[in-house]
Parts: C-alpha cells; structure tokens; sequence
C-alpha cells in the first residue's frame, strides 16, 4: 500500500521540483514567455490594440508600416496591428478549444480501451483506421459545410477527427503502463478499474500525450488559418491571422505587410508551443519514466 | 521479413476499415447541404430540371437502395460516373493520382534530405545555439501556412527570378522535378519540421544509449557506430512517424495543389466537394482509404525489417 | 463577330472602335491562363462556364450575336419568320466544310438541333417551342407549336452549335451524353474557327486553326489568324497572374478587381474590361414567413426599398470592384437587348432609407442574416461594407459564409434573408435572364418567392409576341414593376477583366462571357 | 604462468577528469593514481558518484568529446591520454576492452549476436568472414553459451540477463584484449549468475594472463573475486592495498564504514550500520579530504588540507590525516556492540 500511496504525498513538492527543473531550460522559458503573452494579449486585446480593428478609414488605405500604423493598413485603411493583436482572441481561443475536447475524449477513450482491450480494442481499432486514413483537411471541411460555417462548428468538426490521434497515443501509452507491476498492485488491492486507470495508469502515460497537445495546439492554429483561407473558418469582420493572410494574398507586392504581420505572430505563437512541447519532451523523459 | 500470416492479418485489416469508410463517406456526403442537381448547370437549372437531373442520378431512390447500389457497383469495381466530370471516376482517378503521388514522395524525399542531417546536428549539438537555431527555422516552416509560403516562393523565385516554371505540371520526368520542385518544397517545410522534432528526440536518446557506449569502447570507427547503431535505432521510431506523414500526405496536398496549379486528387477532391459529385468524392475516399492503409502496413513491415523485437507479434 | 462598339465608359478600354490599322500578322499561337479546367466541350451538355464559354471556338452556330446585339447571318446566309410567326426558314451557305473536309448538310443541322432538343439537357428548355426541324438541301425549316420570336437569338447561341451527324454517331456511348464526352475527348470534328489538338485533364488543352471555318480575315483569307491556341488551367488568381507578369502566357482571365489598378500601370500588359451582361445582385427573401417560422421583416416592399435606398453602390463599386463596375440600371445588364433603365436604381439615400423603415414599423432595429460564398474576398468585402453602411439604420447584419451548393440549396427552399448572387446571359435575348430573375414558375424569382401576377402574365405574353414594338413595350413595363417592388438588392454591373501581353492583339471575351479567339493575333 | 603476474600493464599518474565549462570545471576524477599487473584483478570501489566509472571510461577515453582527460595513462609504456582520437580507437577493443553494468541496454537490440562479435573482429583482427564465424563461436562456447554454434542469428532480446552478460564479455574478448575493463557487471543480476559471471571472469583473467580493473560497490564482490582493491569517495583515492590487507585491517574512516555496514553474524534485528549523510555533489567539494563532513573523526585540517596518500604498510596505502583515531573509533565501537 505504501508504494502506491506515497506518490501522493509528495506530489506537491514534486510539481514544485519539476517547475524548478523546467524554468532552468532556457527553451521552456522562452516558450512560456512568448504562451503567456499570446494568453495576455487574447484576454484583453482592447488594451493594447491601438485602433478599433474594424473602423474603416478610407483616407488610409493600405499605408506602408508608419509610427501611425506600425503594422501599416489593410485595403479597408483598417489598422493591421489592432487586427493581428484582435486575432490573438480567436486564434488563441481556436488552439485551445479545437484542442481541449479532442485531447478529453481521446484520452477517456484511449484509456479505457487501452486498459480493456479485447472485442473493444479491435472495434476501435478499426474506427481509429478508419477516421485516420480519411483526408484530415477534407474530412474538417465536409463537416463544418454540414453543420454551417462559424467558429463553434468548426471546433466541433476538428474535435469529432482529432480526438483520434489523442486516443491512439494514450491507448499506446496505457497498454505499456498496464504491463507494469503497479498496475497489478493495484488490482491485487482491490482498487476499482477506474481507480486504477485515472490514479495511477493515466498519471504516468499523459506526459507524451501533454507534449504532443502542444505541437496540437499550434497544428490547430495552421488548420484553421487554412479554413480560413477556403472562407469556412472564422467569418468576417472578425479578425484572424489566416483570413487576414488571405486577405493579403492578392497585394503581395503592393501591401506585403497585410499577410507579413500576422504570418510573423503565427510561426511567433507556433514557436512558443514547440519550445514548451520540446523542452516538455525533454523534462519528462529525463524524468525517466 | 515478418511472418507471412502476420502481413495476412493485416491485409485482412483493412478490409473492416474499408467497409467501415464507405459506410461514413456516404452518409456524410449526402448529410452536405445541397446535392449534384443544385451544383451543377451554374445554378441556372430550373426547379423542374433538377427533379429531372436528380431522377437521371439515382438520387431520389430511397437512401438504403441508393447504399445498396453503392456497396453492389464499389465491390464490383464500378466507381460510377463523375457527375463533374462526366467520365468514369475510374479514370478520372488513374489520370491524375500519379500527381499527387508523385508530389507526395518528393515532397517525403526533400524532406528527409532537408530534416536528416540538420536533425543530425542538432542532436549531436543539443541546448546549444545550433540546436535552438535549427528547431526556430523549421518551427517557421511548421506554422507558416502553405498558401503563403508557396505564393512566396514562386512570387521569388519563378516570377522574378524565373528559376522555375510558375506552378504547372511538366510531361518529363525531369520536367516535373523542375516544376514540382517549389510545390515540394513548401510541402517539405512542413513535413521536415516535423521529422527534425521526432528524429532529434530519438537521436537525443540513442546517442546516451549503453549499446553506443559499449560500440564505442570496442574501438569501431565512427562511420560504423554512426550508421549500424545509432541511426538504425534512430530511425525505427521515425519511420511511423514518416509512414504517417506520407499518409496525410496523400491527401494534404490540396492545398498546395491549388496554389501551384498542379492537376492532382487533392485539388480534384475540393472540387468534387464544391459541385457535390458524390460518386468522385466516395470514388476519392476510398482510393485515399486503400492507399493510406497500404502506406501503414508498408511502414509497419520497414519497421518490423529494422526492429526484431516486433517479428515474432 | 464584329468588335464591339464600347458603348460604356469602363476604365482603360484597351482597344480602339474599327480594326487597327495595324498590319495583320498571320500564324503563331498563344498561351491563354484559365481558371479552371473544361471536362465536355459541347453544344448540348456542357452546363459549366469553362465548357460554355469554349463552345462558340469549336462549333459555329446557323446565325450570329452581332455587334449592336442584332443578328447576323452564320453558317445561313439568310432566314426569314413567316408571317403567323410559327415557322422559320434558313438558307445554308454552299461549300461549307466541317475540320475534316466533309461537307455541312441540313442533315447535320436536323441532326444538330434535334440533339439541342433534347429535354434532359441543360438547355433543352430554350428550344421547347420547335414542333419539328426539316432540310432539304441546303433550306433549313422549323416549325413552332406557337410563334416565339426567341428562336432568332437561340439560334444565334452555343446550345445550337452545328456538329458533323456522321463523326458523332461513331463515338461509342450507352446515351448522348456518354457519346458526347466520347465525341469530345477524341479530337471531334468541328465547325467553328479551331478543332481540337491535345487536352491532359486538369492541367491542359489546345486547339489548332480549322482551315475550312468560313469566315474571311480582313485579309481576304479565312480565318482564324492564329495557328493554334494553348490552354493551362491556373485555379489560384495571384498564381494565375504571376504567370502572365513571368510571360509563361500571354491572357490571364477573371483578374480579382483589387489587382486591376496594379496591372494597369504595368507597361508589358493591357488590362482590358471588356463590357459584360454580368450583373452582381442580392436575391431577398420576400416570404411571409422565414424558413423557421419566425416572420420575415424583408416581406414588406418598404423595408426591401429602404434597404435599397440604405446602399451605397458607388462606395461598394469602389471598394469591391475598384471603379471598374458602374450601378445596376434594371433587373438585366444594360448589354442586354430590350434594357430599359434610365439611371440608376434606388440612388444612395440613406433619410429616406430611414422614414421607410419608420413608415414599414421597422426602425425598431431588424436581425438579418447576409449569405456570402466561403472564400470569395469580393462577397467578404460586400459583407463587411454593407455591415457599416446599415448600422446606422438599426439593422444588425451577420455573416454566413457558405459553399456554392449550400446558397444554391438555400435560395431553393427559401432558407435565407439576403444572399449574393452572380448572372451572367447566355442568350443574347431577355428572355432568359426575366424569366429567371422574374417569373414565378420557372425559379419562383429567383428563388425570392416574388409572386407578382401582372409581371408573370407579361412575362408569358411577351415569349409569344411576334411584334417588337410590343415586346418592347412589354419588356419595359416588366422592368419597371421589377424596380419598384425591388425582389433584390440591387447592385452593380461589372465588366470581364482580363489581362493580355503587349504582343497579342485582338481577343475578346464577349458579353455573354465567351472567349472568342477567332480575330486574335499575334504582333511578332 | 608467474612471470606474467608481476609485469605492470597499466599505470595511472594523477589521472584528472572534468566536466563542464573549464571556468567551473566539475571534477569527476581527482589525482587518481594506481598500476595493475598482467593477470590481476584490481577491485575498484565506492558509492555512486564516487567517479570509479568515470575513471574506466576516462582510460578509454570515451568519455571525450565532453569530458576532458588529464594526467598520465600509461598503457606498456604509451600515454594513452596524449594520443588523439584515431590512435585511441586502435587501442580500444584491441587492447583494453570494456563491459558495462546493464545486459538489458548494452546490447544493440538491431543486430544480431554472431554481427555484434565479428564487427569487433572485423575491425581488429584481418580474420576472414568464415574464420571470424568459427572465432565467434569459439568465444560464445568459452564464456559458456550453451549450443553456441546456432545461437549467432539469434538476437539480444531472445537471451536471458545472464547469458546477454556473457555474450557481452564474449564480444570484448574478441580480440585478445590485455586488460578488461568491467564496470558493476553483475550488479543487475541475481545472486547464482552473478556468481557465475565472478567465476568466469576469474578463469579468464587467469588462462589468458589478462589484467581485469572490476568496478562495483559491493564488498562481498571484492572479497570473492579481487586481487587488491582501491577505494575511492568524492572522485578521490581513500585507500589502497590487497583484499586482504583493505577488508582485514582498513584504516581509511570511509573503508571502515562500509566494512561495518557489512551483516556479520550477530543477533537477529540488530540495527545495521550506515554512514550519516549523502554522497558528496562534485561541485560543493571541500578542499581537503572529501570525506570529512561525513567523518566520525574529522579534524581541523581535514577540510583544508588533500591528505597524500601515505604507506601503511606493505602495498598498502591511505589517505587520511588521523589514521589512529579512526581505527581507534571503530574498534571501541566493534567491541561495544
């Protein structure tokens, strides 16, 4: 029973241990630095947006970057910094929520088919072949014309196939935790499965899964760029760093900065991920797990 | 080689998938607003003219006739006619997969040339600057979209450099490696950050593996520890990650199609989408569904040649 | 095909009124950039633009669109109406050859517009009113169950292209479709100014000069001037025009409006805007109630006129086409025959735009939903500019971006408040684009459910009014009723841009969108 | 067979091995000096940490790129230290080979056994490919594979921890090395293998006159199978001299710390000895003896000044400023228990 219980008690120090540990990666702190930005500047973007991202200003239309315009204007004289800084709320919003289910109803399912196997692990097999060999990008798109464009449909429509690629991972991870001792311990010990699963097993196989969901998250942002650029993802005005970028394809000479500024805050905010996800990685498998 | 009922077993695999995919591709196709009648005619079919058209396509028999009829013709290898197209999906398929596929390897292959070596280094070097400024370029390549990149790339260098033919398809080998090599390219960037993260990771790990150490202390040349050991180890865990990437490869080159203006299934798969040809789009499913699973299983018998440990499951 | 007279005032017209007095240089080909790639090139089937606009190169028609919109004769030298309007007589030319040498009979005519009646084609419809077709040598007769004084103009359009009946009938195929595609992909023989060379699916397609097409050049000989003319289908427009500005081609067609300022002043291109029947409208939902039940506020004439009143088309030309359209004058473009639009409608007036929807018990503010095309930048634009031009009236407009089929799905079963939508004329006469936007038993007005008995009645009067006059007339009181119960928002006109290399001189894309090549050659 | 025992194979001369950036070098191995003979077995113990396989791993020079080698390594008379990475790795499995501690990860999983013993031929020997196939077999059957000649396709992970630890030493000894390098060999085995592992190594050492430096940090190894033994604490030497002299009569506080953590036959439920506090970390280490926060017997000078290590008596040498108090400590403890 120690075994098992003994983990819990240390676990505070232990998290305050690994952040020590983490904060000394330049890597990490990078990346978290540039996450906790973006985080900032999608929870209050009316704070340091200089202009109304949507006010027409038809005298200044598509201006060179300036101390006015930093970021210069869009061909509705609309100021480029204010919309990158308002995309922030929606990109930010689509990495997190076009992940968060996905990762919750991957892991769950992952889990318990993972822990069971048998008839239920064939079956999802087959589903999880099935959903993955079908076109990711075609699949999103086929269901968001379904359920009628918008930002909520289309978080349902990427949660509905990513949430495949989470449940294989966890389902990997789990069937390599099951077959260690502690695993046994506990059902030696009468705990229920679920007990066993979400106390134990899941504690130590997430880690993979938390590293990949970073990389997922800046894969979410380049996915709904891309809709963004078919016209079936965030809908105008709202701003958002692929629609923006499209909306810049056509003055790619004329008005670079219209599609430069808001590719700059994509690969920033993709490499904010891929630091923290590395740098992740790395933590936690010295951790030796 | 892995024993014969082990690549048996997974052949047999795909089968349930298979069904599995038509059964969904063709609720979800007919689940889309608007069907072949409304797209087609520039919208500028009369309301009785599309009662007529859909009568000519089967469309208003009953939906578990029109799967039966579906099921009978796919298992038999009649695909149906393009409604777009107006030509056997078959052949509309056959004549522009060679494309993608074509796309898709090249693509694979400059990224493993672009990701392999800088992989290597950044490994070999890892928390240093290299190492930091090697992820940063390809986390540029990860997050940029394609539609950007690849409109960059031929305004640069086909337009005003003129290096190479603005997008297109080339009717010679060589010509399609000269017009396909930006398309690629911009493909590449994506897939070759991807493989830099797994590779250096696995790399990282090899590189303080005890094998190494004990390959080392019997005097072999680098070369050899370099290729028999660590890279060969190295790359077990990378070649799923390769058979992946090549996998949505197959189909993540829509995108890219369109910029470049190459005549592949990707772009053929929008457009069938955009004019609800339901028999191209189930047609297109089901080639990408084969042609997947083929890739998964090729990359699970590479593995299964590098690693004994998985021969014997 | 005559050039057109440039009867508008479009930007940089880039060609002169009469042929230049430039000398005419013969042989060459050119590169001509398309959006999209055509599947079957023919006269019956083809039911997409990239086929449709293709039709008139390969396959030449019994009469022909003049200039002015009259028309002239074609592979007929001559016809004539008879007097109760219910048969019509041409006179074929003699020595006319199709690509292969055979000669042109009336049999293939028969053969021709037999096969262009038949219903389940896409344009079946257009000849509903021909009892029977018959030849004998080189005099042509068909007979109408009623007079129907479209059929001039019908034979004037692609649908009755003339195709060789021997070639045909060998193509293999269960139907006329499938005969046809096999007829098209087998480098068919034709008889309009090109045949067909090559074509790779997707990606390319070239025609070569058909030495038998019976039109003379200026220079006496037959045309065409080009030897050949090669295709690439280039779907992304800033790809399409990186190519041109590269001189990969030479024409790159449907240039976005934003770009056209940009090319202009590009010294080794000519931009031309070449006059057009497009016209670029908002179908309003005028039922009762909507789709789900809750009443539809846009069912009141004064709050779809107050809207009118509420839009600001000189702003959205400027801000969607960049000064390259002008205002809406009636329901049709105002290339089209029987137009009858003084000025504008519904000029900017946003106070009286007010007092309607004060007077309508509107002003309450009103929730509307505005359909656009998912990836269209124009449609994106429109939104956002409309958004700030009613706020101002209490109107809350949100955005729904769909696909193609879905707006055509929802403008079918009433599932909207306001769309846009696009129509360009395929038929030099009004018939067809009135009794698409108009009458309510072909498409319920275009899907609007306008239900308004004096128009229909008119509308069906004037496809059996034999006197022009009366037509006319009939066609002006249409587009008057039309204006004042504004089933649309009305919008604007906006020309063909197209963007042609400094050594090409002479193609034209014609109002009713086809690319004619036929005049076209190249400076060497 | 005598004359070979008292010919030194290798000699260290103050080998220093660090780590780091030189600014703030951290010091694996401090001034380690000591010689072994052609067929002895030198014993080379401490806790982890202690820098005893840092010490086997800095003779071959694996260590480098990272870490850097300081000192003399005299191998028959050649400074093994100066020579360059080229010159190193013919040495290295021809000369002086290596096995390490974990059977499960030592072997490459990839390849076969029978390619993992001729590469090492291959590289050392001109043997050709079917002689070398004989030579393996030759190598499986002495270290004591049963049906050695069909087991060579096999791969790592079809043989137990015992075997895998046999195959290992097969490999090393592919090419006749003169010295062998084992870092805790047996550690990660059950008590039967390792004793058999002990054994071989032993017949082998002895047969082929080969000079064996056995890293471990149990006792109970050295006792059975060492001809002398180093004790090292802190990167550092504590104490030197035969198994006998070091486990009968040691002198160094440390030494004798173990010596009583070792079970002896006294009443059951006895508390067992341990030595207070923790290993040292390399960077925080004082200057004098590194042992002397953890001494029963420290003095003054203990943490200024390096004690040399000082003869006690025939081969046998320590390092430590208060030898007798020490001795004294421990003996009065002994008696009291």
């Amino acid at each position: 029973m120690s075994a098992l219980g003994h983990t819990s008690q240390r676990r505070p120090n232990r998290l305050l241990a690994f952040l020590g540990r983490a904060f000394a990666r330049p890597s990490f702190v990078i990346g978290f630095a540039i996450i906790a930005c973006s985080i900032l500047l999608a929870l209050c973007p009316q704070v340091f947006a200089p202009y109304d991202p949507l006010a027409f200003d038809m005298t200044a239309i598509q201006q060179p970057p300036s101390l006015a315009h930093p970021f210069g204007t869009d061909n509705f004289g609309r100021d480029v910094l204010s919309r990158v800084i308002w995309a922030y709320r929606v990109d930010m919003q689509m990495a997190l929520l076009a992940t968060i289910f996905a990762l919750t109803i991957g892991v769950t399912a992952g889990a318990f088919v993972g822990y069971y196997g048998g008839i239920a692990d064939t079956i999802f097999g087959r589903c999880v072949d099935a959903i993955i060999t079908f076109p990711f990008l075609v699949l999103v798109i086929a269901i968001v014309a379904v359920l009628g464009p918008g930002l909520v449909n289309m978080y349902i429509a990427i949660t509905m196939v990513n949430w495949v690629y989470y449940a294989r991972l966890t389902r990997a991870e789990i069937m390599t935790q099951k077959a260690n001792d502690y695993a046994a311990a506990g059902r030696v010990l009468g705990f229920s499965d679920r007990r066993i699963i979400f106390r134990h097993l899941l504690p130590n196989a997430i880690s993979p899964v938390i590293v990949y969901w970073m990389t997922d998250m800046a894969l979410a942002i380049l996915l709904g760029s891309s809709l963004g650029y078919l016209g079936l993802g965030a809908q105008p005005p709202a701003a958002e760093w692929g629609v923006l970028i499209s909306e810049g394809r056509n003055f790619l000479l004329t008005a670079w900065w219209m599609s430069l500024m808001p590719g700059v805050a994509i690969v920033l905010t993709g490499l904010g991920f891929s630091l923290l996800g590395d740098a992740l990685a790395d933590l936690l498998r010295a951790k030796g797990r | 080689m892995p024993s014969l009922s082990y690549l048996v077993a997974r052949l047999l695999q795909i089968i349930p998938t298979f069904l599995l995919v038509m059964v969904f591709i063709f609720l979800l196709v007919r689940m889309l607003p608007g069907d072949p009648a409304i797209a087609m005619a520039e919208a500028k079919a009369t309301d009785a003219q599309v009662v007529q058209i859909r009568r000519n396509l089967g469309l208003d028999q009953p939906l578990p006739v029109q799967f039966m009829v579906f099921v009978k013709n796919t298992l038999s290898g009649d695909l149906g006619r393009s409604i777009m197209m107006k030509a056997p999906v078959s052949e509309v398929i056959l004549s522009r997969l060679p494309t993608t596929i074509f796309l898709s390897l090249y693509a694979v292959a400059l990224a493993v040339l672009l990701a392999g070596p800088l992989a290597f280094l950044a490994a070999m070097r890892a928390n240093t600057t290299t190492d930091v400024v090697i992820r940063g370029v390809f986390q540029v390549g990860l997050s940029m979209p394609v539609f950007y990149i690849g409109l960059v790339l031929l305004t640069v260098l086909a337009a005003q450099l003129r290096w190479f033919p603005v997008g297109g398809y080339g009717t010679t080998f060589l010509g399609n490696l000269h017009h396909l090599m930006l398309p690629a390219l911009s493909v590449a960037l994506y897939t070759s950050a991807i493989i830099v993260r797994n590779l250096r990771a696995s790399l990282i790990e090899v590189l303080d593996a005890d094998y190494v150490q004990f390959a080392r202390a019997k005097g072999l040349t680098p070369r050899i520890v370099m290729t028999r050991h660590v890279l060969r180890n190295a790359l077990v865990s990378t070649v799923t990650l390769l058979g992946l990437s090549i996998g949505n490869l197959m189909s993540g080159t829509l995108v890219t199609e369109t910029v470049f203006a190459i005549p592949g299934v990707g772009r053929l798969m929008l457009e069938a989408i955009f004019a609800r040809d339901y028999p191209l789009i189930q047609g297109l499913t089901l080639t990408f569904a084969v042609m997947v699973s083929v890739v998964f299983l090729l990359t699970d018998v590479v593995q299964s040649l590098l690693d004994p440990r998985l021969r014997k499951s | 095909m005559k050039r057109f007279l440039p009867l508008l005032l479009g930007a940089a017209l880039g060609f002169g009124a009469a042929t230049s007095a430039l000398a005419i240089e013969r042989g060459g080909s050119m590169t001509f950039a398309r959006y999209d790639d055509s599947t079957v090139i023919d006269p019956v089937w083809a039911d997409r633009n990239p086929d449709l606009w293709m039709i008139t190169s390969l396959y030449e028609t019994l009469l022909r669109n003049g200039a002015d919109g009259a028309i002239e004769p074609g592979l007929a030298e001559s016809y004539a109406v008879a007097g109760d309007g219910k048969s019509i007589s041409l006179k074929l030319r003699d020595g006319l050859k199709f690509s292969d040498g055979s000669a042109i009979t009336g049999d293939d005519v028969v053969f021709s517009l037999d096969r262009a009646r038949n219903p389940d084609g896409p344009w079946g419809g257009l000849l509903g009113s021909v009892e029977k077709v018959t030849a004998e040598g080189g005099k042509v007769t068909l007979s109408l169950k009623q007079p129907d004084p479209t059929i001039p103009s019908i034979l004037a359009t692609f649908n009755t292209g003339i195709v060789s009946k021997a070639a045909f009938e060998k193509a293999s195929g269960s139907n006329d479709q499938e005969k046809a595609k096999a007829y098209f992909d087998n480098n068919p023989v034709t008889s309009g100014p090109f045949t067909m060379k090559s074509r790779v699916a997707g990606s390319s397609m070239s025609f070569a000069r058909n030495p038998n097409y019976w039109r003379a050049g200026e220079d006496g000989k037959s045309l065409p001037y080009l030897d050949g003319v090669d295709f690439v289908v280039i779907p992304d427009d800033a790809t399409r025009i990186l190519k041109l500005q590269a001189g990969e081609v030479d024409v790159a067609e449907f240039i976005p409006f934003a770009r056209v300022g940009e090319l202009s002043g590009d010294a080794s291109l000519k931009m031309e805007l070449f006059p057009s029947t497009r016209i670029i409208y908002a179908p309003i939902n005028t039922r009762d109630t909507r789709k789900d039940g809750s009443k539809n506020p846009l069912a009141d004439l004064k709050v779809r006129q107050a809207l009118n009143y509420a839009t600001d088309k000189n702003m959205l030309i400027k801000l969607v086409t960049f000064d390259t359209g002008k205002p809406m004058t009636s329901l049709m473009s105002a290339a089209t025959q029987l137009h009858y639009g003084p000025e504008p409608l519904y000029p900017y007036n946003p106070e009286k735009a007010k007092q309607l929807l004060a007077e309508a018990g509107a002003d309450g503010g009103l929730d509307i939903t505005f359909t656009t095309l998912a990836g269209s930048a124009d449609d994106a634009t429109l939104f956002t500019a409309l958004q700030q031009m009613w706020a101002p009236l209490g109107v809350n407009l949100k955005v729904e971006q769909v696909d193609n089929p879905t707006r055509g799905a929802k403008n079918r079963n009433g599932e909207f408040d306001i769309h846009t939508y696009g129509w360009a004329n395929d038929v030099n006469d009004p018939a067809q684009v009135t009794g698409w936007l108009g009458y309510y038993k072909q498409r319920q007005a275009v899907g609007t459910g306008w239900n308004n008995q004096e128009f229909n009645t008119l509308f069906e009067a004037s496809n059996s009014e034999v006197d022009p006059a009366k037509r006319k007339d009939e066609y002006k009181r249409m587009q008057e009723i039309y204006a004042a119960e504004a089933p649309l928002l009305f919008l604007y006109e906006t020309p063909f841009a197209v963007a042609v290399s400094k050594s090409l001189e002479n193609y034209v894309q014609t109002p009713l969108g086809a690319n004619d090549f036929s005049e076209a050659w190249r400076a060497k | 067979m005598s004359e070979p025992r008292q010919h030194t194979v290798l000699e260290l001369r103050y080998l220093r091995t660090e780590f780091g950036s030189r600014e703030r070098p951290l010091i694996a191995v401090d001034d380690v000096s000591f010689s072994v003979k052609a067929g002895e077995i030198l014993g080379l113990v401490g806790e982890s940490g202690s820098g005893k396989s840092i010490t086997l791993r800095s003779i071959l020079g694996i260590v480098r790129p990272r870490g850097r080698v300081g000192g003399e390594i005299l191998w028959k008379g050649r400074d093994l230290a100066a020579l360059d990475e080229a010159a190193l790795r013919k040495v290295r499995g021809r000369e002086i080979a290596m096995i390490f501690q974990e059977p499960m990860s030592s072997l490459n999983p990839l390849l076969t056994v029978g390619l993992q013993i001729s590469e090492n031929l291959a590289t050392h020997t001109d043997l050709d490919a079917r002689a070398r196939k004989t030579k393996a077999v030759e190598l499986l059957e002495m270290v004591g594979i049963p049906a050695a000649r069909n087991r060579l396709g096999d791969y790592p992970h079809e043989f137990s921890g015992g075997m895998r630890q046999r195959v290992m030493i097969a490999i090393a000894l592919a090419s006749n090395p003169q010295l062998l390098l084992a870092d805790e060999p047996t550690t990660a085995l059950d008590v039967t293998i390792q004793d058999q592992i002990l054994r071989l190594i032993q017949s082998l050492s002895r047969d082929l006159g080969m000079a064996v430096i056995l890293v471990t940090h149990d006792m109970g190894v050295v006792a059975q199978t060492c001809d002398r033994v180093a004790v090292m604490y802190g990167g550092r030497l504590c104490e030197l001299g035969t198994t006998t002299q070091v486990i009968g009569d040691a002198r160094h506080p440390y030494a004798l710390g173990l010596l009583r953590s070792i079970p002896r036959d006294v009443a059951p439920r006895t508390p067992l000895y341990s030595i207070p506090g923790a290993p040292p970390s390399l960077s925080a280490l004082p200057p004098g003896c590194a042992f002397t926060a953890r001494c029963p017997v420290a003095g003054l000078e203990c943490g200024d000044v390096r004690p040399p290590l000082a003869a006690v008596g025939q081969h046998h040498q320590v390092a430590c400023h208060r030898r007798a108090e020490a001795l004294a400590h421990f003996r009065q403890h002994e008696a009291a228990s």
